[in-house]
Parts: structure tokens; sequence; C-alpha cells
């Protein structure tokens, strides 16, 4: 009832959700400062009318996500939901979403869903960076590789994309078994018993997803293992971030694959990272520019709705937006599995200037859809 | 004095919020009546809690683990055998008490502290199991669009909000009337008595151990329903429901809500959570700080907190001495 | 030395203690008798300041300790042995000794000061005991320990809740010869004592507490010269002939529910 | 007399302690029968191992000819034995109604009384006898846990025997009790059933004698003699040994 | 590849025992306060998050910057301890779970402080050179850093059990627990014991927090990390022995490093499902001995 009409000078209302607490956290906050970066740069404007944006935390997951998005769908009323850095927060979110008929434009992970007329997203899906890889990896490495990852559906989905294309390229995994090693998660804290089965299986290069303070622990460790010169090979989150500070020299010369790097040369990434770096510390992340570019999108879909976007009309010009251009280069949508269809890079963290900071060393295939 | 204040203070809270339960789905928006339901069957949950730590003494952090086999009980049963509420809860309520039934022979010899850790770890494997089991569970990420339920044979299910929280409310009412009922009779009687001192009680000719058992099954069952009541009231099941702060935030509530009394436990737990989960929405980011200072304050209004207590000398007889254990003053502190 | 002026005191449930007035000089034994709820623990403790007075003064060698902290109060120079002995289940016999012995205070004036040896000398099964901790001691020899701990804090005040209670008949006997000499020494004692015939064969004034009030006070020879009268306070049955059950008045813990059962929160 | 209760050579240790070293006790339907001796004698050890909340390390303990070693307290208590503790052992948030209340439950649930309200009732009526009995009728609705010392005691006598007990083991029941209650005490076991035997453990000996018709003394985990109140009091040794127990 | 087989349960082995007094180092605090003063501080791992992120702000390498961090992080954990046992005060004389209720709420609240303080990410920690590499042990290579903690935990067992056994303020300490009245009563005031030993123990996590940084290394989820793998130990190695305690932290490092390394399928429950038969085991055997006077 409350929501805002047409009219020029109308305010369309959008619901953020992000882990503002609890273990994601620093991830949630570049998704809001992403998201927040657009809005500043664009007159705190989206698709010509003012945006007022409603932020939510959405703590450790599902439980507290769920009552956090209830609070933005139903008392709020948003437009248009975006953020969520659970896959199982997406999760328990959807129903709602199926409920009110709010298009949601998420900037990070995204379990399996089945129906996903109004779920958008602008960073991936879980199996794509090892699918991108995958043959680098094989050309690159001559030997078998280890696969390891965290014990949960995220960790599961990106080593079942690389194992899978990796198997399909011809590569023999190390693994005793054929089968990749799950670290229970998030309780593993200590890698070295794995690092030693590493050692005893020969492995020639390892494959590996980790994020967060898990990410710190396994490259800090694996730097002073047995196994430090064996090649390490990850989906770009190993390195993405605060981490990669934490982990410090540990972290030189991990190969890793993302759909960003802040080195990338094109325009956007330029005004997007000089902006990044006016109102931050430090280089943007992969989550900061998803999040950036899931604003973009809303910029422009909101635009297209017309005087008066409703949730179904801004639903329905997302579909309709083609090639967006963004920091990571130009992307669109797939229409069946609507994430992004995009171009991936291979990055090596080296020394820049004082820093070490992850370098994009060569391209990779372009995935998704 | 001053306790006295704020015992009348309580529960004045605790008939404001009964009453606020009753009229809430006619007076707020349908995102706080969606939040109410959530956190409705995990008062009831708390109710067991309650039991378990406050009336027989036996502490607990472990109701998760029959809360969730209700929950994915009541999913598998929706699925399959019915869409009826009550055969759902009654389904699920067998399978929270098969769940404390096959832990018995870990809890039942277990008192105080040493309690509290294997119900701990018996939380934590469950909440491991279920993020495993992907077959049943759906693992870490969740079953999502769970059918709705029948509140009865012959309703249309529960479409909306409202529906799926006055279903809610009245399960959760009349189970927790029923457990007040119980005690009432006897069993309370005994359970207080098993709490203060057990040798004394089996001294007197009753089965202790038979007592212990008994409640930890019904806790089971009761906390088996609640879950058959989230996936009710959310439609939606994770292993994340039933995480170790599910646990905690459930045993905070219960002494918020002043430890021994069933209705104080469904309270406390409903303000908890209920602030929790609406201060994530409301002060995004800083809800842990503000429900942090929320606890303190709260340990401070407890009246229990600065009652004169009198304490044997040699450590009761019911508490092994040998366990070096501090007296679980779960029994004492509440008590003398 | 001990002054008790007008002391009432009580629980959350009522007023237990009403304008209690006690003059104990030093050196001597102020034994309080009376039936099994009349307040002397709630005296005892209110001096020792385990229960906090709701008015009237407490002065101790002059100086009021009324509402103090029992350490303040215990510093100045006042021993307890509680009733039920609350000796320390987890420690040892030996650290009792260690604990007890209080090193703010030299010696107890006019005497030599307690230490170990003469507190074993004293009680010597205590000795064979110093590695058992105190829950694996009987009843007897608890006692024993709390007497000790109480002696070697070299109290100037010492308060005694039924000392002899669960000690062997010769033992209690040795026990209430002790507090006469130490009173004989300079110490001052206020003793609850249950048998009345022990009481008024060690005190110098005996008080009798009834619902919370003294209803006599007089020096023990006159109780001595009367047995008659503070039996009859007692109402004192032989052991044949049970007395008629006694009224309940006062404010004294009223019967009838109370709002503060804590099982009820 | 037919022995209701026999104890034959109980040895309990605690390492390298014996606090119980052989001892052989009967006690016969009916009997008053007083335990005494120096304090760390032993008395509550073997009131323990008769209870069932110690189990001997060597010997046996019949009731009623059953070998009842092996059983525990609450089989023990279901056999009719009831108990007093040296220290006064009381359920401190029941009140003190409530207390002698679950006493008299299972005795009630024996008794026939299937009914919930008709077991609850008859509970209701031997706790308000009982209390009325040890003079406690007036605070019945006290929590324990707030009752002066020699409260508790009173309580925990009603308690004992609400559970009509054929064997009471009473420790110290006279300690803390005022001289009023002490004559109450007194009148009590006298008035008991003659069925019901009574095994006290005491120090006041005036109170042995005049009650109890059997005197056993114990020194040192031994039994030093045992024998009519007067043969005890006539025994030399015995009253040497008493005595030398606490020097 | 060198051909030859390598035993791959050396290295865990080894591990398992820095792991484990690593641990132990970390439950130190918590010994004190929970196992022998009988305080539930839930705000345990809060105070080593604490000393944690003094080491990340302080350390820059060289040996100096190490006896800094130490001295910093001890001197703010004591401070921490010491305020979380000036809020018990009122709240002391209640039971465990309102210490649980309390001290949570100050972990709840210190936790956001921290990451409101330090930022969200984990800060990188920074160990003196000569510590920052791995040496040689039998034939494997080995995080030099972890060995350190072989002889700061022993040094600490041997400490604190002299400390709690057998000086006066140990014996205070334990018969405070059992009854602070009469604690009173010998003329020591219970507060002082309390205070003291919440500041000891804050002492203690600080430490340990600035030690194990470079393992655990600060950030929003170590305290809950660090919290409950202390619990699990003290409670594990009954309550208040030292050498329990140390058993137990040895058992747990066993478990997370050998035991994962021989099933690593049954990771995930190795931990817990060994607490719980362990603690019912000993809850059994407890039982069946008890003594009632
Ligand atoms: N902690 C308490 N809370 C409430 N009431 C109490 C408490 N302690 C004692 N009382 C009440 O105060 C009254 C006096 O108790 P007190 O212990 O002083 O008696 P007493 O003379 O020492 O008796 P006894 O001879 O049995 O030891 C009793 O009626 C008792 O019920
Ligand atoms: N759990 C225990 N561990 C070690 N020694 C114990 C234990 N329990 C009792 N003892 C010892 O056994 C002896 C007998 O104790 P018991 O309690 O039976 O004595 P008692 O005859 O009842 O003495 P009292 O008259 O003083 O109560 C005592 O010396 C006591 O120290
Ligand atoms: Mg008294
Ligand atoms: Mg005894």
């Amino acid at each position: 009832e409350d929501r805002p009409g047409g009219g020029a000078d109308a305010t369309v209302r959008i619901g953020l959700l992000a882990s503002l607490s609890g273990t994601y956290q620093a991830v949630g906050k570049d998704i809001r400062d992403g998201f927040q970066l657009y809005l500043s740069t664009h007159d705190g404007k989206l698709g010509g009318k003012k945006v007022e944006l409603v932020v939510a935390d959405e703590g450790n997951g599902a439980a507290t996500a769920v009552p956090a998005a209830t609070k933005l769908l139903k008392q709020d009323r948003v437009v248009a939901l975006t953020g969520i850095v659970g896959g199982g927060s997406v999760a328990a979110v959807y129903p709602l979403l199926n409920e009110t008929k709010v298009p949601f434009v998420g900037s990070n992970g995204r379990p399996e869903i089945k129906d996903v007329s109004r779920v958008w997203h602008t960073s991936y899906l879980s199996d794509e960076p090892g699918e991108a890889i995958a043959q680098h990896v094989r050309d690159d490495v001559k030997g078998s590789v280890y696969a390891i990852g965290p014990d949960y559906q995220g960790g599961w989905d990106e080593l079942r994309g690389f194992t899978e294309a990796f198997a399909r390229a011809g590569g023999r995994l190390a693994n005793p078994d054929g089968k990749t090693t799950f670290t229970p998660f998030p309780a593993t804290t200590n890698f070295t018993p794995y690092f030693a089965r590493i050692k005893a299986s020969g492995a020639d290069a390892v494959y590996t997803f980790y994020a967060g303070s898990a990410a710190v622990d396994f490259v800090k460790q694996y730097a002073q293992s047995e196994i430090r010169d064996v090649p390490l090979y990850a989906a770009g989150f190993l390195t993405e971030g605060g981490v990669l500070d934490a982990q410090g020299d540990a972290a030189r010369n991990i190969y890793s694959v993302l759909n960003y790097s802040p080195d990338l040369d094109n325009a956007e990434n330029r005004a997007f990272v000089a902006a990044w770096k006016a109102a931050h510390d430090g280089s943007p992340t992969t989550y900061a520019m998803a999040s950036y570019d899931a604003a973009a999108v809303l910029d422009r879909a909101v635009a297209a709705a017309g005087d008066d976007p409703t949730p179904e009309r801004v639903n329905a010009a997302i579909g309709q937006l083609g090639q967006i251009a963004s920091p990571r280069g130009t992307w669109q949508f797939s229409p069946t599995t609507h994430a992004p269809v995009q171009k991936w890079y291979l990055r090596q963290v080296r020394q820049d200037g004082r820093a070490l900071s992850n370098t994009v060393v060569g391209d990779l295939a372009t995935v998704g859809g | 004095m001053r306790d006295r204040a704020v015992r009348a203070l309580r529960g004045l809270v605790g008939a404001a919020v009964l009453a606020g339960l009753v009229v809430a789905p006619w007076a707020v928006d349908d995102y706080t009546v969606a939040l109410l339901a959530r956190t409705l069957a995990l008062g009831l949950v708390a109710v067991g809690v309650a039991l378990l730590t406050g009336v027989a003494g036996l502490p607990t952090l472990g109701q998760t683990a029959p809360y969730a086999a209700g929950a994915y009980t009541g999913v598998v049963v929706g699925g399959q055998l019915s869409d009826v509420g009550p055969v759902q809860l009654v389904v699920a309520a067998a399978a929270g008490a098969a769940l404390a039934v096959a832990t018995l022979p870990l809890v039942v010899p277990a008192r105080g502290v040493v309690l509290l850790m294997i119900t701990l770890a018996v939380g934590e494997l469950a909440v491991v199991l279920a993020g495993r089991w992907t077959a049943v569970t759906g693992g870490t990420d969740g079953l999502a669009g769970i059918a709705p339920t029948r509140p009865l044979w012959g309703l249309p299910p529960l479409a909306t909000d409202r529906a799926r929280y006055l279903y809610t409310l009245v399960v959760v009412a009349v189970l927790a009337g029923l457990v007040l009922l119980v005690l009432r009779t006897r069993v309370g009687l005994l359970l207080r008595a098993g709490r203060d001192d057990e040798a004394r009680l089996r001294a007197s000719g009753h089965r202790v151990s038979a007592h212990v058992a008994g409640v930890h099954v019904a806790a089971g069952a009761i906390a088996g329903a609640a879950g058959s009541l989230l996936v009710t009231a959310q439609q939606y099941v994770s292993p994340a429901d039933f995480g170790f702060d599910t646990s905690a935030l459930l045993l905070l509530g219960v002494v918020v809500g002043g430890t021994a009394s069933v209705g104080g436990a469904l309270v406390g737990a409903v303000l908890v959570v209920a602030a929790r989960d609406w201060l994530f929405g409301a002060l995004p980011g800083q809800a842990p700080l503000v429900l942090g200072l929320a606890f303190v304050a709260a340990a401070y209004l407890l009246p229990t907190a600065r009652r004169p207590r009198r304490r044997p000398a040699a450590p009761a007889p019911g508490e092994p001495p040998a366990a070096g254990t501090p007296r679980p003053t779960v029994t004492t502190g509440v008590g003398a | 030395m001990l002054r008790i002026d007008r002391l009432c005191a009580g629980y959350a449930g009522g007023t237990v203690l009403h304008e209690v007035s006690l003059d104990v000089r030093p050196g001597a034994v102020q034994a309080v008798v009376g039936r099994n709820g009349a307040g002397k623990s709630t005296l005892v403790h209110c001096v020792a300041g385990l229960v906090r007075p709701q008015a009237g003064r407490i002065e101790i060698g002059g100086v009021p300790v009324a509402g103090r902290q029992p350490h303040r109060i215990a510093r100045a120079g006042v021993g307890l042995v509680p009733q039920g002995r609350r000796v320390f289940s987890r420690l040892t016999v030996a650290e009792h000794l260690v604990l007890a012995a209080a090193p703010w205070r030299a010696a107890t004036p006019g005497g030599e000061g307690w230490t170990v040896a003469r507190v074993l000398d004293l009680l010597p099964r205590l000795g064979a005991r110093l590695r058992h901790r105190g829950d694996q001691l009987s009843g007897g020899e608890q006692q024993m320990l709390a007497i000790a701990r109480a002696l070697l804090g070299q109290p100037r005040v010492l308060l005694l809740d039924e000392p002899c209670e669960g000690l062997a008949p010769d033992l209690a006997a040795r026990v209430r010869e002790l507090v006469g000499s130490l009173a004989r020494s300079g110490l001052t004692v206020l003793l609850v004592e249950q048998q009345v015939r022990h009481a008024v064969a060690v005190a110098d004034r005996i008080a009798v507490l009834e619902y919370g009030r003294v209803v006599y006070d007089r020096p023990a020879d006159e109780a001595r010269a009367d047995p008659g009268a503070v039996a009859a306070l007692l109402s004192v049955a032989t052991v044949a002939e049970p007395p008629a059950p006694r009224p309940r008045s006062g404010s004294l813990a009223a019967p009838g529910p109370r709002t503060d059962n804590p099982g009820q929160e | 007399m037919t022995p209701l209760l026999t104890a034959e050579a109980v040895t309990v240790r605690y390492g390298s302690l014996a606090a119980l070293d052989g001892v052989d006790l009967r006690v016969a339907l009916g009997q008053r029968h007083a335990l005494i001796g120096p304090n760390g004698a032993g008395k509550t050890t073997l009131l323990d191992v008769l209870a069932g909340a110690t189990r001997p390390a060597d010997g046996r303990v019949r009731l009623a000819g059953r070998d009842v070693t092996r059983l525990g307290l609450a089989a023990r208590a279901r056999r009719g034995v009831g108990r007093i503790h040296q220290r006064p052992a009381v359920w401190g948030s029941l009140t003190a109604r409530e207390n002698v209340l679950v006493a008299a439950l299972p005795r009630a649930v024996r008794a026939g009384r299937w009914h919930p309200a008709a077991r609850r009732r008859a509970a209701g009526r031997t706790a308000d006898a009982l209390l009325a009995r040890v003079g406690l009728g007036d605070l019945a609705a006290v929590p324990a846990g707030q009752l002066a010392h020699g409260q508790r005691r009173q309580v925990e006598i009603a308690v004992a025997l609400a559970g009509r007990p054929r064997l009471l083991l009473l420790d110290e029941p006279a300690a803390g009790l005022s001289a009023v209650e002490v004559g109450w005490l007194a009148e009590f076991l006298r008035g008991l059933p003659r069925a019901v035997a009574v095994l006290l453990v005491e120090h006041r000996l005036d109170l042995v004698y005049a009650l109890c018709d059997t005197v056993t003394v114990l020194r040192d985990g031994r039994t030093l003699a045992t024998g009519s109140p007067a043969e005890i009091r006539a025994s030399g040794p015995v009253r040497e040994a008493y005595a030398e127990g606490v020097t | 590849m060198t051909g030859v087989p390598v035993d791959p349960y050396v290295v865990p082995a080894l591990d398992g025992v820095a792991y484990g007094l690593l641990v132990f180092v970390a439950a130190a605090g918590l010994v004190l306060c929970f196992g022998v003063a009988g305080i539930l501080n839930l705000a345990h791992g809060t105070l080593f998050a604490v000393g944690g992120y003094t080491a990340a702000a302080l350390l820059d390498g060289g040996w100096p910057s190490l006896a800094l961090a130490l001295l910093v992080g001890v001197a703010a954990a004591t401070a921490a301890g010491a305020l979380v046992a000036v809020l018990l005060t009122r709240a002391a004389a209640a039971d465990h779970l309102t210490q649980a209720l309390l001290t949570f709420g100050v972990a709840l609240v210190g936790g956001s402080l921290l990451v409101g303080a330090f930022g969200p990410d984990d800060p990188p920690v920074r160990v003196p050179a000569a510590l920052d590499g791995s040496v040689t042990v039998a034939g494997h290579r080995y995080a030099a850093y972890r060995l350190v903690f072989i002889v700061v935990a022993t040094l600490l067992a041997v400490l604190l059990h002299l400390v709690v056994r057998r000086t006066r303020a140990g014996m205070l300490v334990r018969a405070a627990v059992d009854d602070a009245e009469m604690v009173a009563v010998l003329g020591v005031s219970p507060t002082v014991v309390r205070v003291g030993v919440l500041a000891a123990a804050g002492a203690l996590a600080g430490a340990a927090g600035v030690l194990g940084a470079p393992i655990i290394g600060p950030g929003p989820d170590t305290a809950d990390g660090v919290l409950l793998l202390s619990l699990v130990v003290v409670v594990l190695g009954g309550l208040g022995s030292m050498t329990g305690t140390l058993l137990a932290a040895l058992a747990v490092g066993q478990i997370q490093t050998l035991g994962v390394a021989l099933a690593p399928s049954a990771a995930p429950f190795l931990l817990f499902a060994a607490m719980a038969v362990v603690l019912a085991a000993r809850a059994r055997r407890l039982a069946t001995a008890r003594r009632a006077t």
C-alpha cells in the first residue's frame, strides 16, 4: 500500500541481505559496499529513480536469513532483493520469493533451484570455476592432481565442477580412491594430517577450494608443510580479498581461477577500482564487483520497467537486458540458468609494489549458462 | 523487595507476551506473524529444555537432535504419508522420542556439566549427520518448498502466514498445557526432588534412573513435535536450524524465563529468539552487540541471582564426589 | 567485647530476630539456648556478617560491625564454628589447616597463639587424617576440623554454633573444657548449645531465645541455682513425657504459601 | 528372635584404611539396637553398607534371610529399609510437606491405590499426619531449604517414617535437636510398632540406654562388644576403649 | 617422487602432540576459572581473541615485538577478565546457567567490539623470522613454530599444577568453590578470590592468544572455536585436574590429526563421538561409586 507509485521523483525500495555479522561478514560487507558504491557513483539512483536501500543482516545462515528476508519482503515490501552470501540462505529464502513474487538478483553463491523464473545471479554457479580451470591444469601439470575441499554443499559443487571437467579432459586424480577428499567444515582448522595424505599419494599438484579463515589456515599450513613445493591451484576465493593479507607470504605463487581481478584492463574496471580505492582500503574483490553489477542490472531493469516499477515488471525487464558491460568484461545472463555467461581468468599471487596481489596471467574458457 | 518487583515484572511480561501471541495475527503484519510462528516452534523445544534443565536439573544442549529428527520426519511424512498436521506431529514426536531413547545410554548416567557436554556432542553429531545425509535432508543447503500442511482431515491446507501461525499456536498451547498438567501431578514433585538430592530419592525407594530416562524421552518427543511444527511454519528446513547457536539460545531463553518454570521457558525462549530475529533485520551488523547487552542485563535482573544460599559442607550424596565436578549449582543455586 | 543491641534480622520470608540485645564481656562465655528454629544460628550468622541485620547494632571491642562484609568481621577477630560443620569438601585436612592460619593476626590476646601442632595435640584424630579430604571424614572428624579451623584464625571473639554436635561424649566434654579455659585466657565466646545442662556448666551467662526474642538472660550461677527456670522456659520435657505442641505466632516464618518458593519460579 | 538383618564379615576399605574390618551384626525383628563408638569408628559407614549406599569390599548383608548385598539404595528401600542421615538430607526446593509426600508415594503405590488421585490423597494424609507428629505441622508449606538445622532433621525423620520401613537406620537423629524435640523423638521411637526394628547410632548415651535393648560398640572398624545396656555400661574395657578412641 | 613409500602417519602423530599442547595452552585459562574455580566463563574464547588481535597488531617479525605483544596482550586480557569478574559479582551467587547467560552476553559484546575495531577479515600475524619456517623431524618437514608449544605447554601445566595444589591462593580458590561464605569467615573476601581467578584466567588466555595467534589466527570465528575446544578438554580432563586436562588435550590433538589421517571419512564425527562416549563411560563409573552420608 505504501509502495511508491509512478512519477519521476518516485523512489524504489531495494532490499539487500548479506552477512554483516558472523563467519561470512567479510564477504557480506563487501557485497553491501559494492552495491553502495554503485549507488554513490550514480547519484543514489537506479533507473532514474531515487533508491531507498534497506539492508538486513543474514547472520550465519538460514536460521537468521529467513526472518531478515521475511522482513524485507513482507514488511518493507521491496521491489527487488539482492545480496545473500550463503547458498543455504538462498534456498531458505527462495519459497518467500515465490510467495511474494519479488525478483532476486543474487550477488554470491546459489544452490540448485528448479524454477529460476524470478532468480538471477551476477556471480556464477559454484561448479564453474573448477570447470573453467580444469583444462589448463590438465595441460600444465605433468601427472596426477589431488582434489581436496570443505565438506558442505559449496565445497561439493566447487570440487565436482573441477573433477568432472578434469576427467573429461583426460586428467587423473591422485586421491587414493579417485574421489575428492572433503574436510569437515567449518570444524577443520588443522590441515596437517591431510597434507600427509597428499604427500603419500605422490600428487604432482593440488586443486582446492576454501574461503574465509579456512583459506587462511590452509594456505599458511600448506606453506610450512612437506608438500609446500607441490603447485597449488584453487578456485579464486582461496586468495581473494582480506584472506590474502592474512596469508601473507605463504600465498605467494598460488594459481587461482576467478571471473575477476582488480588489474583487468578495461574502462569499467578502471573506474570501478578507482572509485573503490577512494572509499576503501585495498582493492575490490569479486564479491564487491558482483554486487556492483547487481546494482547495474537493477539500474537498467528499473529504467526499462517504466514509471511504475512493480516487481513483476522489473523481473521481466531483467530478462531483456542482453549484454552487460562490467568491470569483469562484458557478460550476459544465460537464458536457462539466469547466471552469467562470462570469461574466466587465471591469476597468480605475485608481488605488486609493496603488497601481494592476484595478478592475471591468462584467460581461461568462457563458461556459464 | 527488589526480587519481588522483578518477579512481578516478570509475571507482567509473561502475561503480556501470552496475550500478544493470541492477538498477533490480527495486530501485526505478515512478516511478524511468520517470524512468530517459527519462534513458537522453538518455544516448544524450550519447554522440553526447561523440563530437563529446570525441573529435573539435567542441563542440556542437545535438544536440537530430536528437534531435527522430528523436522525431517515431518518432511518425509508430509511427502510420503499424509499432509495432515496431527499425523505428522505424532510421527515426528515418535521420531524425537526414538532418538532420545537411542541416546539414553549416553545421557542417563551423566549429570551437571558432564551432561551438558555430552548433549552438546549429541546435538553436534546430529547436525553433521543432517548435513551429510543428502538424500533425506537435502544437505547443508536444506530442503525448500515443502508442501503445506492440513490442520485436520478435510480442511484446506494452510496457505497463509496467519493460518500457519494459528495452527502453530494451537499446537504449542495444547502441548505446553499438557506438560504443565503432568507436572502438577506427582511427576513434577519427583523430578524436582531428584534435582535436589538423588540418593535421598533412591533411599525412599524411587527408581531415579527410570525418572531420568523418562524425562529425556518426554523432552525428546516434545522436541520432535516441535520439529514438525517448524516444517509446517516455515516450509523450509536446513541443518542450520539445528546448530549449536540454536541450542545455546534455547538454553539462555530458558534461563531468562526462570529455569524451573515451563511457561517461563516458553516466554523466555520466544522473547530471546524473537529479539534475535528482529534485531538481525532491524539493526544489521549490530545484532550480536545488542543481544549480548540484553543477556548481560537479563542476568542482572534474574531474581535467583542474589538469593543467599545454604551449601552443605559435603557434596550432596547424589553428586559423585570424586568427579571433581563443581556441584551443578543448577540444583542448589536455584533451589536453596 | 561483643555487644548486640536491639538486633532485628531475618530472611526474605520474614523477620526472625526481634530486638535481640546481648552484652558479652571480654573473657566471658555467653551461652544461648532455645528450641529448633528459635533463631540461634541466625543470631550467630548476623555477628559473623553472613546475614545482614535489618536493624540494630553489633559492636566488637567498641567498633560497630553490623552490615560489614564477613571477611572484614573475620579480620576484626571473629572466629566461627558453623552449625553443620561446613568444611571444604575438596580440601584435605592439611590444606584446611594451612588456610585457616591467619597471617594477619599474631596471637589470641592473653594467650599463646594457636599453632597447627597445638591444635593437633588437642584433636589427635585429625593428625591421623591429614591427607583425607573434607568429604572423606566422618561426621565427628568434620566437626573437629571445623573447630580447628576456627581456632587457627586466632580469634578474639569465638562463635560456636553447637560445636559438640556429633562428637563422642568424652571429646565433647574436652571441647567444653577447652571453651572454659579459652575464656579464662581472655577469649570472648558466644556458645549455642542444645543441652542446657552443658550450657549451664561452662557459661558465665545464659540466654534463652524464643521465637527470635530473648526471654531470659541471667548469670549462669542463677540458672545453676534454679535449674527449673531455664528448663521451664524451654518447656523441657523429660525423656518420658512429651510436651504439648508449641504454638507459633509472631512474624516468625509465617506458614502458608510463600511467594519466594524457588521451585515455582 | 528371628534376625531381620544380618551383616556378616562386612569390610569396607578406603585406600589403605579399613573403615570396616569384618564386622558382624544381627538386628532382630522389632529390636531396638544401638551402635555406639568413638568418632571415625565406622558407624556411618556400616549404615551406608546396610542401606545399600556403599558396596562392601567383602562380606554380605541379608535382609529377612535374603542376600541383598548387591542391591542398591532404591531396591532396599522398597524392601523396607528407612534411613536418617548424619547430615540432614532434605529436598531443599520442596516444601516440608512435599518432602514427606515424595517418600510416602511408593508406599501408597504398594498399598494398591492405583488411581493417581487416590494415591495422592493417601500419601497426603500420611504426610500431614507425620508432619504433625514431628511437630512441623505449621511449617508444612515452607521450602525445606529454608528451615533451621534442627527442623530439617525433623523433616528427615518424617521422611524416613513415611516409607513405613521394617528397619529404621538412624544416624545421630538427636544431634542438633533441642531438648523438646529429643523428647519427641524418644517418644516416637518408643511408640513405633513392635514390628519395626531400629538401628540407632548416637553419641547421647542417655538416650541410647533409655531406648535400646541391645548395644553394639564399634571401634576402628571392628565390633568390640555387644550386649544389653547394663552389660555395656558395666564393661570396663568398653568404657576404656570408648574413651581411648578419642585421645 | 622418491619411489619409497612414505609413512603418512609420522607427521600427523607428531602434529597431534603439538596441536594437543596448543589446545592445552588455549584451554589453560578455562581450566583455572571453570575447572578449578567453578565459574563458567563463556567469554574465555573472547579473552583469547583479545590476545590474538594484540599479536596481529603488534608482531612485526622481530623478537622484541613478541615480548611487547605478550605484555600488552596479557595486560589487556587480564583487564578484560577482571571486568568479567566485576560483572559477575552481582550474579555470582547464582548457578552456572546464570553465569553462562552473563558471560555469553559479554562474549557477544566483546566479539562485536573486536570485529568493529579490527575489521571482519583475519589479520595477518608475523612470527619472529627464526620460528617462521619448518624444520626437519625424522625425515619430514614440520612447522617450527608448532614445536614451541611443546615447551610452553609443559611449563604451563607444571606451573598451574603447583599453583593450584601447593599455594595458599590455589587452596583459597578451591575452597571458595565449596563454600564461599566459609572462605569469608576465614577473613578472605570471596570477591577478591573471584576477581583474582578471572584476572589470572584472563592473563593465561591472553598469553595463549598471543602465542597461538600464528596458528589459530585471530578472526571473527576464533573465540567460538577456542571456547568449544577448551570446554571439551576441560570437561574431558575431569574439571580442574591439570594432568587430566593435559591428557585430554593430547587425546583431542591425536583425534584431530592421527584420527583424521587414519579415517578421513569419519572425521566430522570423530571428536564429538569420542567425547560423548568417554564422558558417558566415566559418568557411569562414577555413578556406581557414589557414597551417601
Ligand atoms: N535461608 C533461610 N531462608 C529463609 N528462612 C530461614 C533461612 N534460614 C533459617 N530460616 C528460618 O529462620 C528461623 C530461625 O532459623 P535458625 O537457623 O536461626 O534457627 P536455630 O535456632 O539455629 O535452630 P536450630 O536449633 O534448629 O539450629 C527458622 O524458622 C527458619 O525456618
Ligand atoms: N570416602 C571416604 N574416603 C576415605 N575415608 C573415609 C571415607 N569415608 C569415611 N572414611 C573414613 O572412615 C572412617 C569411618 O567413618 P564413619 O563416617 O563411618 O565414622 P563414624 O563412626 O560414623 O564417626 P562419627 O561418629 O564421627 O560420625 C573415618 O575415619 C573416615 O575418615
Ligand atoms: Mg541453628
Ligand atoms: Mg558418623
